[in-house]
């Protein structure tokens, strides 16, 4: 984590865009377990109650939490932002660093495989096996990365807007499997798409394992406080009784080959 | 050989104009009722294909529910309602812009060559480039800049860039307009003793946008729903509203309420160029 | 009564709430020349366009050789084929040269081959005296060279019936001449011909008959020597009398 | 009065005509010359004004990083590649439909009112339809039918969908076109004896389509970049591409670099149209 | 020389490789009427156009009241508003009426007020006998209506040169009577008037100086009776001959 850039972080009194509440920015729609119900203030789902565990502390109560909807290219883009810290499923790199700030991670993720039950693809237990099959994704995700470099399948992945496309592409057969965040896996197969089930989850990449973190704009005096938060969440174990309460069932996909 | 009697010009008809009449009038309705049963027939075979097929449940379900639709009505609405507001101020930009520098690519003569590649490369620029990357970067690249006086209202910024770019689809079309009228109008006018600007203004453009008034509500009805496009920068129109209900219920019967709207919205458009037309036809006596 | 190419009857056209034609009968025999003389509106053109089936009429009849053309279920196509007809603004095809616009007709209506259309084409240029602008678009001739090429064009389907709208309107004297030659040549060739025309001496000299046209009606209808020389009607009187005065009786 | 003797037709200019020649080449380099210079300064003082700015740096890592676009660059080709390949075909489809359909609207008379009417309801539903709609309505609303022969393959579904929806824009201006042309000429092709398709097609449609050829290009170029939309159906288009790489490192540079690709391919259309107006209004005389 | 409204020197107008004026010498003194005459495509039209500033010229130059008007820096619009020429093919406006068309240039280019320019305009309609068609479009009126109409709009600017194409050609006998007589009043009235014409009859009552136009050419010119009766160039003979043969001196 990057080292608190010397503000004091003094509770309740961040330089924040408004003075006393939080600004936290989100996609519009945003989908489950991350966010349940497309209501980011409920404090139901995942990156919602870490959101409000975030900011109580930073020393902000619930109600001087103010939500933001910003759409993806709006979040990262490089003008003013709309808010003070983004957590909607943004994972850490290097390359995109050089954009944004990110906070300490909240989530290590894994990537899943999803395939109608009746496809033959459902009982594949090797990624070889999927080598062969047509596979989607959403765009803007590293479910796509994941696509490209682990499984590197002989046809071009197909890419949509957002993961609803890509349920109805499965569903009509227009894919074989897509691809996403395991968490996201559990909550389609066992909610969302009758039929549908887990192929296996990828196995980690190679080098640093894949991370969720929060958005913050390129030096923003709040990553260093953010940061810190996040670890002592982490260290605290509030991040993992979240996590038990919104994405339990993550543990329990097979890993391909 | 037979003349000079004439036979008086009867108020009413004749029995032999009146039997034409009747045969044209049967043979209107009769190929009135032969597209009109052809077409419910091609209808009808469509609709049993189509619901009686394997998916046709699913299909409904996801496409075409009503409760869905009616409770997503509010939101869609609501964005349909930015799109009009934004249309509305854009159109009024992207007529006056558009004519002006369709104006300038039609002057003659070699001192003009300046302005008319001016406003060429302006077409060839702003035609050239996609809407949705033309808003990334005037809608993001701008406030960026982080310049005193420059808006940083995405609505603002986004109806700029809605004018600027559909500005050069329609100076090509008011090109074509003003190139379509002959150029003997053109000297008629100038010898009455018209300026450039008044032979412009009273015979060639009333005469020009009359004959490009289809393509200019193609633009128009494109711009209804490139509108929506602002939403990239965060405003939710009508379109986005849908995605929004489509992604909370996984159904995409929001997209269809949106697609009624829209063509509902187009309708008018349609027929009041039809209107125009039409009148004009009849008043020079081309009906 | 001999062997009639055009017969109308009672024919009426009205736009809207004017009554352009009131009620014309007229008559053209195979090889005889008709002419329409009268003033300014009196629905010359309009009779013409009437005849070569442009505008659908309000009431009366209209035959081609003993058939009612102008009944809605008779093949108006067909009969337009038997017609030609040269309008009184020309009307030439804007996009094609003055060959092409003359050529165009015999190759697809008529199915003559290309090169025997262009062939047949050049040779009517020749002999309206257009023989260097072959290759020319309408807007790059002067009045009177697009008249000419519109009378060829007319030619170049060798109509049964062949309708002329002032074909010398655009015309210097000079050519006016050696135009009124080529009808009477034609004329003389057999051809039916019912024309509009502003030219008193060549409508005496050439015509068999001729219809005096006022206000829609035929007024006054008879040999050129009859209508021209002693005409019966009052109005027919008057407008000669203002023609001579105008010094073009001939 | 003097008259009658005619000073020889110099095929040399005389001093006169090549002093007003020399004195319009004067002008016309100096209106250039005031035009560039202008359009220099202009573009000077907003580049500066612009690379001054306090968050230039953060814009120019943004939106211009010459590292990324470089490696940005094969993805967006490929790209491309689909969008140029699509188009090819989407382009002739729309041509012959969007024809017939402007034909059918021009009908006149009674007997062809149900035609019209059906051709009309057409046009109003295509172009009132958002194309990103009626992408998901055909393109994932097709195939969840099940039907047997029905294709699946989102190319094919996508590029069938550009073409209704595109027909109904190129059919109004097909129309605008048509309409255009005085009722005279086709008196003219009738009298003559040609049927109502020959006069369409030899006398009608090429002054038409010469008349149109701007707003007709404007929709090809359209085209061009609507071709992306079919990526929501998960082809990946140079739009699509720029934006898998754009979120791979937060970086915009490859929407510009798309943006500058996609001009390119716009120009020589706009080119290709000027050409052709100029060959056709040189040949006709009304250069 | 009395004062001389226009004065052509040298003009040479070339389309392309063509030259269809080569060096015409012309003037028009105050209340003359001057004629041109010649074969069709003689360059009348041509030489009309280039006087009224509607063509760039390649050579020579056009006076106006003394001022060089053809030089590229004179102001062309104001010297525009001090003529008015009266097409061959007309060129009236289809999108405005026959009263509309008349009173345009008369309201926005020398501000005559609406009311008072629609009256002037009405009032000419009845000089040309055209009082019933104030509201009809030109698509709706007959050839000799619209050319009526064309000398009524050029007459609503007061021109102090008026340019005249061949305005009898759409006309009957019985009209070309009158309107001849309104230019015959015109010139009588002082109006300094340039025309092409096929009316040779007219050309030799009305005109001052006739030109013989042949070949982009000035090849004959002087006093009617001297040019019409009396022609010096063989060229000139032979036209007035097939003149006479097709029976249209008058
Ligand atoms: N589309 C139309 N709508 C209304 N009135 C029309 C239309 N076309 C022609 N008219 C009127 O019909 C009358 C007859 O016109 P037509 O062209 O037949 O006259 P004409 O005898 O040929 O005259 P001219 O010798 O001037 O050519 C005119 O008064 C004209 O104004
Ligand atoms: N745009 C053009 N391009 C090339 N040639 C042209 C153009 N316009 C006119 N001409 C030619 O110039 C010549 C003179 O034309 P002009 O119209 O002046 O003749 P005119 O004396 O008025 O004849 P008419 O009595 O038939 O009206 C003609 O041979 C014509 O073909
Ligand atoms: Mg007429
Ligand atoms: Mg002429």
């Amino acid at each position: 984590a990057p080292p608190a850039s010397g503000a004091s972080c003094e509770p309740g009194a961040l330089p924040t865009l408004t003075p006393g509440s939080l600004t936290i920015g989100t996609d519009q729609p945003v989908y489950p377990p991350w966010y349940l119900d497309d209501d980011p203030a409920s404090g139901r789902g995942f990156e919602s109650a870490v959101a409000y565990a975030i900011a109580g502390k930073l020393g902000y109560s619930r109600d001087q939490v103010t939500w933001t909807r910003v759409p993806f290219n709006a979040a990262i883009q490089p003008g003013p932002k709309t808010y003070d810290l983004n957590l909607t499923e943004f994972s850490i790199t290097d390359e995109r660093r050089q954009a944004v700030d990110f906070s300490s991670p909240y989530y290590d993720v894994r990537q899943a495989v999803v395939a109608m039950a009746d496809n033959p693809l459902a009982g594949a237990t090797s990624i070889a096996a999927l080598a062969n099959a047509r596979l989607g994704a959403q765009v803007g995700t590293t479910s796509l990365d994941a696509i490209q470099q682990q499984i590197r399948p002989a046809s071009t992945p197909a890419v949509f807007n957002t993961n609803d496309d890509a349920k109805l592409a499965l569903t009509n057969g227009q894919v074989d499997a897509i691809v996403v965040d395991l968490p996201t896996a559990f909550f389609l197969t066992s909610a969302e798409l009758e039929g549908a089930r887990i192929v296996g989850q990828l196995p980690p990449g190679t080098g640093t394992p894949e991370q969720f973190g929060a958005v913050l704009d390129k030096g923003s005096p709040l990553t260093g406080c953010v940061s810190t938060a996040v670890d002592s969440l982490r260290a605290d174990g509030t991040l993992a009784s979240i996590e038990q309460e919104w994405l339990a069932s993550a543990g329990n996909a097979p890993e391909l080959q | 050989m037979t003349a000079g009697t004439t036979s008086a010009a009867a108020p009413e008809l004749s029995p032999l104009a009146q039997e034409r009449l009747r045969y044209r009038r049967s043979r209107a309705r009769r190929s009135t009722l032969v597209a009109l049963a052809s077409t419910v027939l091609f209808a009808g075979a469509v609709a049993v294909g189509i619901t009686s097929s394997p998916g046709w449940p699913r299909v409904q379900d996801t496409f075409l529910d009503p409760a869905i639709a009616w409770s997503s009505l509010p939101a869609v609405l609501e964005g349909l309602w930015l799109n009009v507001r934004v249309l509305v101020v854009a159109e009024a930009g992207i007529l006056v812009l558009g004519l002006a520098i369709a104006v300038l690519r039609t002057l003659r003569g070699p001192v003009f060559f300046p302005v008319r590649a001016l406003a060429t490369g302006y077409v060839d620029l702003f035609r050239g480039v996609p809407l949705l990357i033309a808003l990334y970067l005037i809608g993001f690249g701008l406030p960026a800049l982080r310049l005193p006086g420059v808006p940083t209202d995405t609505a603002v910024l986004g109806t700029i860039t809605l004018i600027l770019v559909y500005s050069a689809y329609v100076a090509e079309v008011f090109r074509a307009g003003i190139e379509s009228v002959h150029p003997s109008q053109r000297a008629a006018a100038r010898s009455l003793g018209l300026t450039h600007r008044q032979s412009m203004r009273l015979v060639v453009l009333p005469q020009a946008v009359r004959r490009v008034l289809p393509p200019l509500l193609n633009d128009f009805v494109a711009l209804q729903k490139d509108v929506g496009l602002i939403s990239v920068l965060g405003a939710v129109d009508a379109i986005r509203a849908a995605q929004i209900e489509s992604a909370r219920t996984f159904n995409f019967t929001p997209y269809v309420l949106a697609a009624v709207l829209f063509v509902l919205l187009a309708i008018p458009t349609g027929r009041v160029a039809d209107a125009l037309a039409a009148r004009s036809a009849r008043r020079q006596g081309w009906a | 009564m001999t062997n009639q190419v055009l017969e109308v009857r009672g024919l009426v056209k009205r736009y809207g709430a004017t009554t352009v034609l009131g009620g014309i009968d007229l008559t053209v025999a195979e090889h005889q020349v008709v002419t329409l003389i009268g003033s300014s509106g009196s629905g010359k053109s309009t009779l013409l366009r009437c005849v070569d089936l442009l505008e659908e009429i309000d009431d009366g009849r209209i035959f081609l050789d003993g058939t009612d053309v102008s009944d809605p279920r008779a093949d108006a196509a067909a009969a337009q084929r038997r017609m030609a007809i040269v309008f009184q603004a020309f009307n030439l095809f804007p996009h094609l040269t003055a060959l092409q616009n003359i050529a165009l007709a015999p190759r697809v209506v008529h199915g003559v081959p290309a090169g025997e259309a262009d062939e047949r084409a050049r040779e009517l240029l020749r002999r309206v005296g257009l023989e260097g602008f072959a290759g020319a678009h309408p807007d790059r001739l002067s009045g009177g060279q697009q008249q000419r090429v519109a009378i060829a064009r007319a030619l170049a389907v060798r109509p049964r019936l062949l309708l002329l709208d002032e074909i010398t309107s655009a015309l210097d004297p000079e050519l006016v001449g050696e135009v009124l030659q080529i009808v009477r040549e034609l004329a003389d060739g057999g051809m039916t011909i019912l024309m509009a025309t502003h030219e008193m001496g060549f409508a005496r000299t050439v015509s068999d008959r001729v219809c005096f046209l006022d206000g829609g009606r035929v007024l006054e209808a008879g040999p050129p020597d009859q209508v021209l020389g002693k005409p019966v009607q009052e109005r027919t009187r008057q407008f000669l009398a203002r023609v001579i005065a105008a010094g073009r009786l001939g």
